[in-house]
């Protein structure tokens, strides 16, 4: 039953996926673009943590955790680029 | 599986190449980078392709399998250098562009008859990305 | 002195509990380490977070915390409802300006951040003297009612945590 | 078996608002509606998965784990920021000032106004 | 213990750079007498491992005490420790000149790049490992981008990223050519690389033979081989004067890889690569040879002019190695010597003159100071590296053309010879116009130095000193030719015969040349535990 | 001392003593001459001493070891041959050091002079004495750099300088075409000493490679000896002073090429290819030589394209192959050289005296100058080949030799042209005399033309008596004649000189000769207008163009080739790469493959799909770089997923967290940046990098699918197995890092390091040069948000810097056995402190920054490079590792290993690499003149007056 639901929200995370990219290609503003790419962050970061559930394994944790935290920077960066230019001041 | 992952390589490496081709350095930046994922994962599926066989000892598992690690350490190795170069072609293509005041990849004169003075009159354009249309 | 040694004793007790669950086992060797991390990477950073939020009922702030958790779950349902069933001109999003009563910079941000997290209303922007929010709804017929809901369920309760 | 079933509607409800939330981001027509999408919905999504997973971890395997509450802080203190600069980046891309509310204080919103200076005072 | 000095080239450098960059990084004075005194201390330890390795013994290192071909060893082989001196005396050299000519001054560490830039090239010659040689070519590399852009200005900027594009892609190509290498052996080291291949199916052998020239074209980007060899021109005579001189190293580094892992790895005798790398690199090597010859004659400045003569020499000492025979290696590994010595003496003599003059441009201009010497320097270095009598070049080429026999007669001997003669006309049109012309040109008729600063005062002793110097290195090259070539000949019968190498690498029990031992019979044994206890 | 080792010092005596004159000169001019002669003087006195045992037939031969497997040695031998070259040279340049004394001005270098002069001298000897080829090739180059700069002595002089350069561009393609020739020879006979080759002269002439030796050697002599068609060379060289024309070309330079064909007779001679390309090219330039020459003006061509002539009748009779032809040579090499250097040097006295040697402004200087048109007359008498004079001897035993040549069948055609060549000559030397001594006084001379002083005349006149006497009594030079003839011949001769022959044809033919000459010159006049109107190649302007026409072309190909589009060189080296490697590949076979695909889930094939629409957009959208850059995230966060699919944790972490660095970066360097650029490539470049583009996609993709579809066998199991024995963690891939492959690693965080260090270096320079200038006068424009530090984000800092902290701790501790380690740490730490400068900003950031980014980087190097030195402490090599359990109740035990400093180490630099560049970038923009701020966010409400409806007031107010 778990593998099911399992699998089951891995199509739900996997189609988000593709509703993300969907975004990240029409736009039509960049901060959709921005949007877009923390949705994926926390997609993927939901498909891993379900792909450890699948194999049993906790050998995912630290990537999950490092995206999160990485995927936090690169859209304040990206929001900060767009907003000041300069990213450090 | 390995089908997915070259024709990945392969379209990494053709995009990469053909903006290394480009004249502009950012491009070639960018072409890099699609490069360094391209060989990346070249480097790794070196080692072959493997699930659920992470190279880390694990003396619960019965039967434990286990992907090969060098080709990874390798790419470790890879990815952290080519980080180092591509900190330095980012410092380069600024430097570049601030003596330059352009950013184009082909130099101006390679065997000038005479030196000129740098051009003078080069506008930076430091300002923040322009708005898009306001609605 | 105090001051100088626990610069934030909270952080370190959040620092020791972060690095427990971690390391995700309980052991004397891992508390010792925690407590280490816990006491020396405040006093670190210490330079980067000068002055103390003054916090007058820590005990307080696990009742908002649970408030908000359920506040998130039982309206994310709504916004599920409204992206899922609601066509595109019977979405009625409205800005709306939340005045603040609060100061202390980290109230604010609580509060901005709990404003986001449930669902419904993002916060969009400060005022430039930090003296209020303009909040972005996703949907309501009674913007009136969001600001005071914002202002009596949030707000209030941040007042009695923070000095 | 009820433990399965614990689990099982926890990831699948993750899987739900997870999806609800990325389909909001194709469906909403406006910039800032679809911002509440992913900020909210997928979040929440996650974190059900994420609870799942606690539980199926504690449950199943035997070893409770707290990496998954770690992760949702995470999320818990980012998102908000996240949501919020991505709502600045798009209203400083198209929106004037004049096109919102008010503040309601002598200064205008942070992102078109410089705040108040009282250095004379200090 | 002794062997314990084959670490020392990388390991000094590794440990002196940080020092000067960050310690002493506010005190050019103390970075220049470390930089110096590391370099001397460099040079004597270089020579001892020359010494070490003279008597055809093959040292092996086994870092971290790993058995090859697990872990990574370094190799010291006659090959190796002559280019490690031939690094170390060099680079004394040319830092000399540095901190002579104040360049040292002009720009942010230079002592602590230049000192990394040393561990790279020794770290490259030293290696016993496909991929550490990567590692390695990186290290050289990006010291040397940093040494390139030294000082800056607008058309090094330009130029100096130039130089760093085409290396990425060149270190792209070289992950590329290394991850075939190990898909297809599932190994990285160099003698065991060399057992892997030896025993590979000529039938299964496509992918290997990529591999193969793929890691001959990151090596023939390096060594500035046509195709591939559009970076140098600009690289060269734009990069700090210095640099260039020192420069003169790194495409040997190039060359250095092509002969340690084409002949050891996909040498003569390989069924799987019979002849490829032959039909490809001699071709190439001739039109090298065209190419550097054309530049030479047809160079506007000075500095171009001595790189497109640098390309010619790589051209030449290419159709030396691309034969992959004993005879011809013997003369390129002398010839690699000799030019290297060549090219750093012409880019220093430049400096001078160029200094002085305000500018490189091929233009009369009115006469400097000193116009006699720096004549007669150039001249030395001019005709050195044209292939001249007496230096060492001519020999070079002679041990080259008379090595060349058999099929490559033909094309090798117009090549070099038309390339020569094209050469020395080149040289002679550019020093007629420098040191000649501006006999009689006046002030008034002369172009103006772009430099409006007053030219700086006539060169002291110790300025034109190491210019001197290298030529000298030349002329002790000619007269100690005989035990020079024998050495060399050491060199290329180690080359041709890799057992001896591949023995000493991948045997444990030959424990007279090699140094370290397996884990397992180590007398402090690490404790055994249960793996996986603290689970 | 031992004669044996006499030859060596001979040989090397001018080289030293070339150091002398630039020494000596500051003692004066005469001291100067002193020290030039003296070693010139010494090496013709020990040549004495040696001169009796090889008049009498011993050849001294030494022999030094040079690079003995190339065949090199420094061999020297002295036979007849060798002997009289040696000593013409040495009498000569005796001679020509005295002459020179006095012709050189004040302002001319002397010391300069000399040095060159004593260099060729011992190229020259060195040419005559070498007993190995190879040495031989050694000198004769040397002989053409030599002179090169002896013609160029007078720099100032544009003829000087192009003669030199022409000169060396002819008998330097000469020499190398010789090497050539050369090499083939010592490898027909096995050997490259001479004595070996001469001796093998049948097997060299049955060789196939004969015929190619023959030639190149010949290309060196000809070009050497000024042969048609290289003869163009030598008049251009007389822009040399005079003493340089008179030694070069009597004596010593244009003689190496006759001698070396001497020198070879036996080995190469007497074959019908020698005859007709050696004795048909000498027989054309000697005619055509000595018309030139008659049309000459200028004292010092006329000389010159005479000496062509001459050397074209030396080469015809060496061409001849028989003995008698060879004597004859031998005697003419001689003769040719007294009156030469003779005529050179009173040439060079009337152009000293006269300041011009145009014969058109001269004539009637015998009454001003008698000794020297003595001199003059006497020389040229006998290089017409007048009787009573050396040159007529020497010229009838040629013609007599002409006549028993049949060239092509025909017996005549040789004669005919060897007497018009005789009747020239006698016509040109005629001229020279008539036209310069002879007739009235002119009065518009340059200068008042007089007798110089003794030492200016002497070596002509000593000479000219040696011209008589040879003429009077040529039987006395049958001894030395002799000897250099069974040297050249290889057995003995003796040949019997004489004036009279008896009524022979040979001197029907000189008496033609002489009255068809006379009346020849008595035309002068209507055959100079003839000539003049004639059209005829200038060799001159040929060669010039010729010269020209090459450099512009290899300008232009540089042009061409290296013009500075790196676009191009990029593109040239990616498609010969996929060239290259499908050439290596298609040349080898692959056996089917081994391995079954895995399977491939359809979440793989979403995100497939999103990696490469990424990549494409990434393309797309280049242009408008901010998109392509998000692009560039996503593309970044698949691999990373993909490495996590795959098994490959740490590459996951490792990949993420660098990819946000570099998105830093990127970010940091895009501000200054344009933010889009505009099309700029052709349609044409686009569609053909796109081509290029592919095939290398599709080569690295095939070539990727091919070996991942094969099974191998990999190195790597002795990692798995050992990873926690020998390396004390259940990381593999961590333990490889740090252990197994540590020196690896070592090398990567220096990488890193040098990065940081010279991106510090480079925006250093930067600042403190025109583009600092440029940035600090650059502003922003004001189209951005006001919110600058934004009180959430610097909140969110506060609480996520120790978080992150804690996590950096974790994963560096964590390494050795989970995914994680010190790089990932390292990176971990650096984002940290990047959310806090970007929350904050640079100025307020780094003032509370403690940790020094130099120090770091050092540290961290320092670190590791120690930990692998304390293993040699331990008797272990370099970087070997060691590890322990300790065990500190109540904590339980836990592992210590040196790798663990190690990987301390590679923390530490990665983070101060990563934040020393970060620092850098963002040091720049701080020039740009914006203000910094002093607080850490823009407003900090607690801190500021309250609002009320009337204002801001003080709390304290306010309650
Ligand atoms: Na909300
Ligand atoms: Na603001």
């Amino acid at each position: 039953m778990i593998a099911y639901a399992v699998t089951f929200a891995m199509a739900c995370f996997g189609i988000g996926l593709v509703f993300s990219l969907w975004r990240l290609l029409r736009g039509p503003t960049r901060a959709d673009r921005i949007l877009s790419l923390d949705t994926m962050v926390i997609n993927f970061i939901a498909i891993l943590v379900l792909y450890g559930v699948a194999n049993g394994t906790k050998v995912y944790f630290e990537a999950s955790m490092l995206i999160a935290m990485v995927g936090f920077v690169s859209t304040v960066a990206f929001c900060r680029f767009l907003l000041r230019g300069d990213i450090i001041e | 599986m390995e089908a997915l992952v070259a024709s990945a390589i392969g379209v990494l490496t053709a995009c990469g190449v053909y903006l290394i081709l480009r004249l502009r350095v950012f491009a070639a930046i960018l072409g890099i980078s699609l490069l360094s994922y391209a060989v990346n994962v070249f480097l790794f599926s070196t080692g072959r392709l493997a699930t659920g066989a992470a190279p880390i000892l694990d003396k619960y598992a019965e039967n434990p399998v286990y992907t090969d690690p060098l080709p990874q350490a390798l790419v470790l190795t890879a990815i952290v250098i080519s980080f180092g170069m591509t900190a330095v072609l980012v410092m380069f293509t600024l430097g570049a562009y601030l003596e330059a005041g352009h950013d184009r990849i082909d130099m101006d004169e390679v065997e000038p008859d005479i030196d000129d003075p740098i051009t003078e009159g080069i506008a930076l354009d430091m300002s923040a990305e322009p708005a898009e249309d306001r609605t | 002195m105090f001051k100088r040694i626990f610069p934030h004793p909270l952080l370190s007790l959040l620092l020791v509990i972060v690095w427990t669950m971690l390391v995700n086992k309980f052991t004397v060797g891992n508390l010792v380490l925690g407590v280490i991390i816990g006491f020396a990477l405040p006093i670190m950073t210490a330079a980067y977070w000068p002055g103390r939020p003054e916090i007058k009922r820590p005990i307080k702030i696990v009742g908002y915390i649970l408030i908000v958790l359920w506040d998130i779950v039982v309206a994310n349902v709504q916004v599920a409802l409204i992206i899922l069933l609601k066509r595109h001109k019977n979405i009625h999003s409205h800005w709306i300006v939340v005045p603040l009563e609060l100061t202390s910079p980290e109230a604010i941000t609580v509060l901005a951040g709990t404003i986001t997290m449930t669902p419904g209303t993002v916060t969009a922007l400060l005022s430039a003297d930090a003296g209020s929010l303009l909040v972005h709804c996703l949907h309501t017929d009674d913007p009136e009612s969001v600001i005071e809901e914002i202002k009596s369920r949030y707000e209030s309760r941040l007042k009695e945590i923070f000095a | 078996m009820i433990q399965d079933i614990i689990i099982s509607v926890f990831i699948v409800l993750g899987g739900v608002f997870g999806l609800v939330g990325s389909f909001g981001l194709v469906k909403l027509q406006d910039a800032m509606q679809r911002l509440h999408a992913p900020t909210k919905a997928t979040t929440l999504g996650l974190g059900g998965v994420l609870i799942g997973s606690m539980i199926y971890f504690a449950l199943v395997d035997g070893h409770f784990s707290f990496h998954e509450l770690l992760i949702t802080l995470f999320l818990f203190i980012t998102a908000p920021i996240t949501a919020h600069f991505m709502a600045q980046t798009y209203l400083r891309m198209h929106r004037d000032e004049a096109d919102l509310p008010p503040s309601g204080r002598p200064v205008g919103w942070s992102i078109y106004q410089d705040p108040p200076d009282f250095s004379a005072d200090d | 213990m002794i062997e314990h000095w084959i670490i020392a080239p990388v390991a000094l450098p590794a440990i002196i750079a940080p020092l000067i960059g960050f310690v002493m990084r506010h005190d050019i004075t103390v970075a220049r007498a470390f930089s110096v005194a590391g370099n001397i201390l460099l040079v004597a330890i270089a020579a001892g491992l020359v010494g070490l390795a003279g008597n055809g013994d093959v040292y092996v290192y086994r870092l971290g005490d790993w058995p090859a071909p697990f872990g990574i060893v370094l190799v010291l082989d006659r090959l190796s420790a002559t280019m490690v001196l031939l690094t170390t005396v060099l680079a004394l050299i040319v830092l000399m000149h540095a901190i002579a000519s104040g360049w040292d001054k002009r720009g942010r560490h230079f002592h602590a790049l230049w000192q990394f830039q040393l561990m790279g090239i020794c770290g490259a010659f030293l290696t016993g490992d496909a991929f550490n040689l990567f590692v390695f070519f990186e290290v050289l590399l990006i010291a040397s981008y940093g040494l390139m852009v030294h000082s800056g200005g607008r058309v090094r900027m330009q130029a100096g990223l130039q130089y760093l594009v085409m290396n990425l892609a060149g270190s792209t190509l070289f992950l590329i050519a290394l991850g075939t290498l190990y898909a297809t052996t599932g190994t990285l080291n160099i003698a065991d690389l060399s057992l892997k291949v030896q025993q590979m199916n000529p039938d299964d052998a496509a992918l290997l033979r990529v591999a193969a020239v793929l890691l001959l074209l990151v090596f023939a980007i390096k060594a500035a081989i046509v195709p591939v060899h559009f970076w140098l021109p600009a690289t060269y005579a734009n990069a700090p004067a210095p640099v260039a001189a020192l420069f003169a190293i790194m495409t040997k580094v190039g060359a250095y890889a092509i002969i340690r892992i084409h002949t050891i790895v996909f040498g003569p005798g390989t069924p799987a690569t019979e002849g490829l790398i032959s039909s490809v690199l001699f071709p190439a090597a001739l039109i090298t040879i065209a190419v550097g010859a054309i530049g030479v004659l047809g160079a506007r400045r000075l500095m171009s002019l001595l790189a497109y003569s640098v390309i010619g020499s790589m051209g030449t000492l290419m159709l030396a190695i691309s034969v992959f025979e004993p005879h011809a290696m013997t003369a390129a590994l002398y010839y690699i010597i000799h030019s290297t010595f060549a090219a750093a003496a012409l880019f220093i003599i430049a400096d001078l003159v160029v200094s002085r003059r305000g500018n490189d441009i091929l233009r009369p201009q009115p006469k400097t100071l000193q116009n006699g010497l720096f004549a007669a320097l150039f001249f030395g270095g001019a005709i050195a590296m044209a292939g001249m009598p007496p230096l060492s070049g001519f020999l070079g080429k002679l041990l080259i053309l008379d090595a060349l026999r058999g099929p490559w007669m033909a094309a090798a001997w117009i090549a070099v010879l038309v390339g020569s003669l094209i050469t020395i006309l080149g040289f002679a049109r550019a020093g007629s116009t420098l040191f000649w012309k501006c006999e009689q040109v006046t002030p008034e008729e002369g172009t103006e130095p772009i430099d409006s600063t007053p030219p700086p005062p006539e060169a002291s002793f110790i300025e034109w000193a190491p210019a001197g110097l290298a030529i000298l290195a030349l002329a002790a090259l000619t007269i100690f030719a005989g035990p020079a070539v024998r050495y060399a000949e050491g060199g290329a019968t180690e080359l041709f015969n890799p057992a001896s190498y591949i023995g000493a690498v991948l045997d444990p029990e030959a424990k007279t040349k090699v140094f370290g031992k397996d884990k397992k019979d180590d007398s402090h044994a690490k404790p055994a535990k249960d793996h996986g206890e603290d689970h | 001392m031992s004669e044996i080792s006499l030859l060596p010092i001979i040989a090397i005596l001018p080289f030293v003593g070339a150091l002398m004159p630039g020494i000596v000169i500051r003692a004066g001019r005469n001291a100067c001459a002193a020290f030039t002669a003296a070693p010139t003087l010494l090496a013709l006195v020990m040549l004495g001493t040696l001169a009796p045992s090889v008049y009498d037939g011993t050849v001294y031969t030494t022999h030094f070891s040079w690079i003995p497997q190339l065949g090199l040695e420094a061999s020297f031998f002295l036979d007849g041959l060798g002997l009289m070259f040696a000593c013409m040279i040495l009498g000569v340049g005796l001679l020509i050091t005295l002459y020179a004394r006095f012709y050189l001005s004040g302002d001319d270098p002397m010391g300069q002079f000399y040095t060159y002069l004593l260099l060729f001298q011992g190229a020259m000897l060195g040419i005559t004495l070498s007993d190995n080829i190879l040495l031989l090739l050694v000198f004769w180059e040397l002989t053409s750099l030599s002179s090169f700069l002896l013609i160029g002595y007078w720099k100032h002089l544009p003829e000087g300088r192009q003669g030199a350069r022409m000169a060396l561009t002819v008998t330097g393609a000469g020499g190398l075409a010789m090497i050539g020739g050369m090499l083939i020879l010592g490898d027909i006979v096995g050997s490259y000493n001479l004595t070996d080759i001469l001796a093998a002269g049948d097997q060299i002439k049955a060789s196939e490679w004969y015929l190619p030796a023959l030639i190149l050697i010949l290309l060196g002599a000809f070009t050497k000896s000024a042969q048609f068609p290289f003869h163009f060379w030598l008049p251009h060289a007389m822009a040399a002073p005079t003493p340089v024309s008179a030694y070069l070309h009597s004596a010593t330079m244009v003689k190496a090429g006759v001698f070396l064909m001497a020198r070879m007779w036996p080995a190469l001679a007497g074959t019908s290819e020698w005859f007709y390309i050696v004795a048909t090219i000498g027989l054309i330039t000697m005619v055509l030589g000595a018309v030139i020459a008659l049309f000459k003006d200028d004292l010092k061509a006329l000389l010159a394209f005479s000496t062509v002539s001459h050397l074209g009748l030396l080469t015809m009779l060496l061409g001849f192959g028989t003995k008698a032809a060879a004597v004859a040579a031998v005697f003419h090499i001689l003769n040719h050289l007294t009156f030469k250097a003779a005529l050179f040097m009173s040439a060079g006295i009337v152009d000293h005296e006269a300041k011009t040697r145009d014969i058109k402004q001269l004539g009637g200087l015998r009454k001003l100058m008698p000794i020297t048109a003595t001199i003059a007359t006497i020389t040229a008498l006998s290089m017409a080949g007048i009787p009573l004079f050396n040159g007529f001897v020497s010229k009838e035993m040629m013609l007599e030799e002409a006549t028993h040549t049949v060239w092509w069948e025909n017996p005549w055609i040789v004669p005919a042209l060897a007497t018009l060549g005789a009747v020239f000559s006698v016509a040109y030397s005629l001229r020279f005399i008539f036209h310069t001594f002879d007739g009235p006084v002119r009065d518009d001379y340059p200068a008042k033309p007089h007798d110089p002083p003794f030492g200016m005349y002497a070596s002509p006149a000593f000479l000219a008596i040696f011209v008589v006497i040879l003429g009077l009594f040529p039987g006395i030079a049958d001894g030395i004649v002799g000897m250099a003839a069974s040297a050249v011949i290889g057995e003995t001769v003796h040949p019997h000189l004489a004036l009279w022959h008896g009524f022979k044809p040979a001197l029907y033919m000189s008496i033609v000769a002489i009255v068809v000459g006379i009346v020849l010159l008595l035309l002068h006049r209507p055959l100079d207008a003839a000539w003049l109107a004639a059209p005829r190649p200038e060799a001159k302007r040929l060669f010039d163009d010729l010269i020209r026409g090459v450099v512009g072309l290899t300008r232009r190909v540089n042009d061409v080739l290296h013009n500075g589009a790196l676009s191009r060189y990029l593109a040239i080296f990616c498609a010969s790469t996929v060239a290259i490697g499908y050439l290596a590949y298609s040349g080898g076979g692959l056996l089917p493959a081994t391995r079954e695909m895995l399977p491939t889930p359809p979440l793989a094939i979403v995100a497939w799909a999103l990696m490469v629409l990424a990549t494409i957009l990434v393309v797309v959208l280049h242009r408008t770089r901010f998109a392509a850059l998000i692009a560039i995230s996503v593309i970044g966060l698949v691999i990373s997923i993909g490495f996590v699919y795959l098994s490959a944790p740490d590459l996951a972490l490792t990949q993420i967290s660098v990819e946000t660095v570099t998105i830093m970066l990127l970010l940091l360097a895009l501000h200054f940046l344009p933010k889009e650029t505009p099309v700029e490539s052709s349609i044409g470049k686009r569609r053909l990098d796109g081509l290029i583009a592919i095939g290398s996609g599709l080569g690295i993709g095939a070539l990727a699918y091919a070996f991942m579809m094969r099974d191998f066998s990999s190195i790597s199991g002795y990692h798995l197995a050992n990873s926690y024995e020998g390396g004390g963690g259940t990381n593999v891939v961590n333990v490889i890092l740090v252990d197994f492959r540590g020196y690896d690693t070592y090398g990567e965080i220096i990488v890193l390091g040098i990065a940081g260090l010279a991106i510090y270096a480079l925006m250093e320079t930067l600042l403190s040069g025109p583009a600092g200038a440029r940035l600090r006068n650059s502003g922003y424009n004001n189209d951005r948000s006001h919110d600058r530090h934004p009180l959430m984000m610097v909140i969110a800092a506060r609480l996520m810097l120790p978080i992150a902290g804690v996590v950096g701790i974790y994963i560096f501790l964590r390494g050795h056995n989970e995914p994680g380690g010190g790089f990932v740490a390292g990176l971990v730490i650096s984002i940290a402190l990047l959310i806090q400068y970007m929350a904050s900003g640079f100025a307020w950031t780094t003032r509370r920054q403690r940790m020094e980014y130099h120090g770091l980087i050092g540290f961290g190097v320092v670190i590791a490079g120690l930990t692998g030195l304390g293993a040699i402490l331990a008797g272990t090599p370099f970087l070997t590792s060691w590890f322990t359990y300790i065990h500190l109740p109540p904590i339980e035990e836990f592992e210590f290993a040196t790798a663990a400093l190690f990987d301390l180490g590679v923390f530490l630099c990665v983070l101060g690499a990563v934040m020393l560049m970060l620092y850098s970038l963002s040091r720049l923009a701080r020039h740009s003149g914006e203000t910094v701020n002093t607080e850490p966010m823009d407003y900090d409400p607690s801190k500021a007056p309250t609002f009320f409806e009337d204002g801001y007031r003080t709390e304290e107010e306010g309650r």
